[in-house]
């Protein structure tokens, strides 16, 4: 009476495949799907407050242009450019964990975790940044722009999304770290690696999301600058 | 095993048109285009997210299953934010 | 009852015709074929039939008809219902947890009861101060929600006279079911009479002119176009300009209507006239009530000429020709008179 | 490659012993049985809510319970019944223990994510009863802003937690079903030799995965506006409360869906296996699972006819609900002519079937009248939405939830049950049925609203009538409990396949081994393929 029947996430040892898989190709295909099927809920979460935020900009079209003329453009996009970083050891980390190559897989994944913890890290510098300018909706929140309901709209919309994003951001580094510890452990092997690929299907998501959360947030009032 | 190998270049090629991408609309972002400049950010951000999905998540070497999942999960965010502004659009205020 | 109660019941009732004809349909087949082909023996194996394209057809194709009639007519009703004619008698409504307060042109306020003359089109604007509500009058067949920072509308021509119940028909809060009350369609030469015995402080117009002076619109707004602001004599119904403002992304027009006036108000940097200073006039947001927006409102609607230029037609004898149009001359004319309230 | 298939004479039921073993099951029949046991005490907790409404509703004031309590009541009576009952009853009870057996598979993709979902669900079950024993939540189930976020002194924060957490659970199980249907299916098992049953599971799980998503962030934003008294849909900041319905009917509208597609795909395993004959049109029947769940996303704003949005919105929105309306006609077209010269049996299942037709059809063309514009003026908010779509989800969702649990039952316990009993409390379910909501149809048109602690005197009469009927599907409800609980221990014993159905499931024992199977069976026949499988079912 064996209870084989465990989960595909973590795997317990370096074998083909659980027995309720036929095979291990099935049992990968489920996994993969299983994995985007997980992204598409993503898309369809972060995509609410993405249609939340489109209503409100259309209806305060101004005051969305000149609160995000008070983001940091400098560390958004240094941020970004970090985000993008990340993402691209996190494939070469998977790519190295397919190809069996356990040791340059398990260095990719420390960098991508260290380089996550500096996108964390000047994400938190910025909110203290809005905190201290009671710019924080809930916390003080002052303005002296027109439309203030829509400059804080904009406000609560950037920590909301931003927050659930770190969010996503600090569980992604915990699922890093566990990877990291199963690598240590030995339990990747070239033919059992799939906790490797889907993580970094998971971060790879989290950096889409960013690239839109950079270009509605930081971008719309540049050009009213000059 | 079934995963198709990217050669690192791609990967490299990828990275580095992310960053140019992501240093261009940074810089087009102060040019006054009007509406366009929305839809300039949008574009590229699109752009950025079809490399990192398609290249680095390895979206364009998967599965027909995969690449039907991920159109299905694009397909319905355009549904919730096309209906929804169905009403916006044409509310007389 | 009112002018759509007739058409609405046709509709339902044809409605229930067809779908309880088919509802019925299938129950007579579904017992028939259950007692029909009982099963007789344990181990009996009826004939295979897989499906037949052409049946499959039709019960899609013959609904898909119905439907698309369905909702054509439904379109219809629903348009009628929605869209008010510009002649209609205007009647304030403001919705609170749990009460209905009503307001006439001519002054008077009401509180969860409505009077109204029959055979006369009724347009209510309404508002809420508080969480949604909504305005239902079933004998009426009419019913729209009534939202917080925002004008809706409803219309109706009541045809008979009678007491009619009034709810509210969306979920408000603890005494929910308390905020109801009574819709009076009366005769119009009853209806003239009612308003008569009770107004005593004045009609909304006037009541909003002392407001304008209150809140000291006139300082700015002169009747001479020689102010710091706009004059706001035949704004009412007119198209103005916008050059901009946080709610719009650029140049437009938009219709001067009760909405547009009431966000000129509480919110004037929304919309900036084309050719005016922005941020000149302060907003009045948190010192004024919906009812006294309500007031001031109507006072700019009576700087107006009436639109359409009509009274409604119908039986509203008693009211036509019943008062001149005030003459206003700026900001000094002190006071409408208060025995010929603005009528539309 | 394969395991070696453990050969055993002991079940699934009797495999493992003791409370943790059941706790800590990876057994998909196993998590269907806690989830069976999870959504009947929420069934019966939901409706002692809807009892004391019943006899708060005898009279016209409000003299049994207070305004307050009222509210209440139908609050939590329908957080409880909508995210505790209807949305898990079928997928994750039926669904959870007949899906992978009947696709040849040994179980669900994701067996610990499985187990993960019935703990989600019960810790956001267990949350949202704390909201109740704290005083409860007075905002409907509807949570409309900003009555919800501004005005309301009772616990919405805890009771949209418990949802948002029970919203997990659907999405969890939603996925793997999904991932299962797609990737375990046995050899030979083809798209359109699949059960209907599948479709119907495969469609709402689209639903739940698609949907689900959107409620969590909604209401997540509905407690951040209560905590952190910012305006998200505060008009006097800017915002729209509109925008929250929009949010919110766009998980809600399709969440009927995810109610009633399992309840039509149970009612597509009943008529076939009870009329012995392939459902009729088993292609049409498939897609309009499919074309129910995609169509379903588009009519949400049927809900907001009048709430202030657009006019030509509402227009859009009419149209495409009578779009959505053809697939189900469909089905209820197809499952009548299934009947034509088949060899109708009139055991237990086939009676809720049947009852569950009738009053779908009820409910369904109710609807019709609902997605006319301005029809739904006047019966919108009234007594007529709540007797429609009692007609959906009770008359519809809980005769086939129940329909299944029969037919099922000798798969589920290996014993039967009593079934002259049986026939009785199917009988008592529809007549009370129909009399506690028959009555509301007109109520509504007569201009009952809704959510009414307290009504004009003219409506007693069929309140009173409404009331007598939901005592007495109260007693329908409570006789299978009882019946039940006595069969799992005393009844008969059943043999692997009663009904002669075609379904792999039936080729299993009763009840199951650990397992399932212990060979991997291959088809080579579609589905319902009474001829292909005659010899070895006994027929002819």
């Amino acid at each position: 009476m064996a209870d084989n029947s465990s989960d595909v996430l973590p795997g317990r040892e370096a074998r083909a495949h659980l027995d309720h898989f036929a095979t291990a190709e099935q049992q990968r295909n489920t996994a993969m799907a299983g994995m985007w099927i997980f992204l598409v809920t993503e898309i369809m979460m972060f995509g609410g407050l993405f249609m939340a935020y489109a209503v409100y900009r259309l209806g305060h079209p101004q005051a969305f242009a000149s609160a995000s003329r008070d983001m940091n453009i400098v560390l958004g996009a240094v941020n970004t450019a970090i985000l993008i970083t990340s993402s691209f050891t996190m494939a070469l980390a998977a790519q190295a964990a397919e190809e069996g190559l356990l040791r340059p897989a398990k260095w990719l994944l420390a960098a991508t975790i260290l380089i996550g913890i500096v996108f964390l890290g000047i994400k938190f510098v910025e909110y203290y940044q809005h905190y201290r300018d009671h710019k924080a909706p809930g916390f003080g929140f002052q303005t002296n722009l027109p439309d203030p309901g829509g400059i804080q709209m904009f406000y609560i919309f950037y920590f909301a999304m931003t927050g659930l994003h770190a969010v996503h951001m600090i569980v992604g580094i915990g699922l890093l770290a566990a990877l990291l510890i199963m690598t240590e452990l030995g339990r990747f092997s070239r033919e059992y690696h799939s906790p490797v690929v889907i993580t970094g299907l998971y971060w790879g998501f989290v950096d889409i999301v960013w690239v839109f959360l950079f270009a509605i947030f930081y971008l719309p009032g540049l050009h009213l600058h000059g | 095993m079934a995963e198709p190998t990217v050669a690192r270049k791609i990967y490299l090629r990828a990275y580095a048109g992310l960053l140019s991408l992501t240093l261009l609309t940074t810089l087009l972002a102060f040019v006054n285009m009007g509406w366009f400049n929305t839809v300039a950010a949008l574009m590229i951000a699109v752009t950025q997210a079809l490399l990192i999905g398609g290249i680095f998540m390895h979206a364009l070497y998967e599965t027909a299953l995969v690449r039907v999942i991920l159109a299905g999960g694009v397909l319905w965010f355009l549904i919730l934010i096309t209906l929804t502004m169905t009403d916006y659009l044409t509310r007389s205020r | 009852m009112s002018n759509f109660t007739a058409s609405y019941n046709l509709f339902f009732w044809i409605m229930a015709a067809v779908c309880g004809f088919v509802a019925a349909g299938i129950a007579f087949f579904l017992i028939l074929f259950a007692a029909r082909y009982h099963r007789r023996r344990e181990s009996e194996l009826p004939p295979q039939i897989q499906g037949n394209a052409i049946a499959e057809s039709l019960w899609i194709g013959i609904p898909f008809v119905l439907f698309m009639g369905m909702f054509a007519y439904g379109a219809k009703l629903y348009f009628d219902m929605r869209l008010p004619p510009a002649d209609a008698m205007e009647i304030y409504v403001v919705g609170k947890q749990w009460m209905w307060k009503t307001q006439h042109p001519e002054g008077e306020r009401e509180i969860n009861e409505l009077h109204i003359p029959v055979g006369r089109r009724v347009k209510l604007t309404m508002t809420s101060e508080d969480v949604i509500h909504s305005f239902f009058i079933p004998d009426f067949r009419v019913k729209q929600d009534v939202l917080p920072n925002r004008y809706t509308t409803l219309w109706f021509q009541a045809t008979k006279p009678g007491k009619y119940h009034l709810f509210c028909a969306e979920y408000c809060g603890a005494k929910h079911s308390g905020m109801i009350g009574w819709i009076y369609a009366m005769e119009p030469h009853e209806y003239q009479a009612w308003l008569e015995q009770g107004a005593a402080e004045g009609g909304m117009a006037s009541t909003g002119e002392k407001l304008f002076h209150q809140f000291q619109c006139a300082n700015c707004h002169h009747f001479d176009g020689r102010g710091p602001c706009p004059d706001l004599q035949g704004l009412y119904g007119s198209t103005v300009q916008i050059g901009g403002g946080t709610s719009v992304s650029g140049p437009t027009t938009v219709v001067a209507d009760e909405s547009y006036i009431r966000e000129k108000i509480l919110n004037p940097r929304a919309k900036v006239v084309q050719g005016w200073k922005e941020g000149y006039m302060p907003s009045f947001q948190g010192q004024i009530d919906e009812e006294q927006i309500l007031d001031l409102i109507a006072y700019i609607r009576a700087l107006s000429p009436a639109p359409g230029g009509a009274i409604a037609s119908g039986s509203g004898g008693a009211l036509q020709g019943a008062a001149p149009q005030p003459t206003i001359i700026g900001p000094e004319a002190t006071s409408i008179h208060n025995t010929a309230p603005y009528r539309p | 490659m394969i395991a070696a298939p453990e050969i055993t004479e002991r079940n699934y039921l009797t495999g493992k012993e003791g409370v943790l073993s059941w706790l800590l099951t990876t057994d998909h029949k196993r998590i269907g049985l806690l989830y069976v046991a999870s959504i009947t005490a929420f069934f019966f907790i939901g409706g002692l809510f809807a009892l004391l409404m019943r006899l708060e509703l005898l009279t016209p004031p409000s003299d049994l319970v207070s305004p307050e309590t009222y509210n209440k009541l139908f609050s939590m009576h329908g957080i409880i019944m909508v995210w505790f009952f209807l949305i898990p009853s079928i997928p994750a009870t039926l669904g959870n223990f007949v899906v992978p057996m009947m696709i040849g598979a040994r179980d669900l993709a994701f067996p610990k994510l499985n187990l993960a979902s019935w703990y989600l669900f019960n810790l956001g079950g267990i949350v949202t009863l704390y909201a109740i024993l704290r005083g409860g939540v007075d905002t409907g189930w509807t949570f409309y802003t900003p009555l919800s976020t501004t005005y309301s002194t009772t616990y919405v924060i805890a009771a949209a937690a418990g949802i948002f957490i029970s919203g997990f659970s659907s999405i969890l199980t939603g996925l793997n079903f999904i991932a299962t249907i797609h990737g375990m299916r046995c050899p030979g098992l083809t798209w359109f030799r699949l059960p209907l049953f599948i479709w119907g599971m495969y469609a709402s799980s689209l639903i739940f995965v698609i949907a689900t998503p959107v409620l969590a962030i909604t209401l997540l934003m509905v407690a951040v506006e209560r905590i952190f008294q910012v305006g998200i849909f505060d008009p006097a900041l800017g915002g729209d409360p509109l925008l929250f319905q929009h949010m919110f009917w766009f998980y809600s509208h399709p969440a009927v869906y995810i109610m009633v597609l399992p309840a039509m795909a149970v009612v597509s395993e009943l008529v076939s296996t009870f009329s012995r004959r392939p459902v009729f049109g088993y292609k049409a029947v498939a897609f309009s699972s499919l074309g129910i769940a995609l169509v379903g996303f588009l009519v949400w704003g049927h809900h907001m006819f009048v709430s202030g949005q657009s006019i030509y919105s509402a227009l859009a929105f009419s149209l495409l609900s009578y779009l959505v309306a053809i697939p189900s006609a469909i089905k209820v077209f197809n499952w009548t002519a299934t009947f034509y010269k088949g060899s109708i049996s009139w055991d237990t299942p086939m009676l809720y079937a049947i009852g569950f037709i009738g009053l779908f059809t009820i409910g369904g063309i109710t609807g019709l009248f609902l997605a006319a514009l301005g029809l739904d003026v006047h019966v919108t908010d009234t007594y007529f939405v709540v007797a429609h779509f009692h007609y959906i989800m009770v008359g519809g969702a809980v005769m086939a939830y129940l329909g299944g649990i029969h037919y099922w039952w000798p798969k589920i316990s290996g014993r039967m049950y009593p079934e002259g009993l049986a026939k009785l409390a199917a009988l008592t379910v529809f007549l009370g049925f129909n009399l506690t909501f028959f009555p509301q149809f007109i109520l509504g048109y007569l201009g009952m609203p809704r959510r009414y602690a307290a009504y004009p005197p003219e409506f007693q009469v069929l309140h009173v009538l409404s009331t007598a009927g939901a005592s007495i599907l109260g007693v329908g409800y409570v006789l299978p409990l009882c019946y039940l609980i006595w069969a799992w221990r005393y009844a008969p014993k059943a043999p692997p396949n009663p009904w002669r159905a075609t379904g792999l499931e039936w080729k299993t024992p009763s009840p199951p081994s650990v397992h399932n199977f212990d060979e991997t069976p291959v088809v080579n026949y579609g589905a319902y393929d009474y001829e292909a499988l005659k010899g070895e079912l006994g027929l002819g």
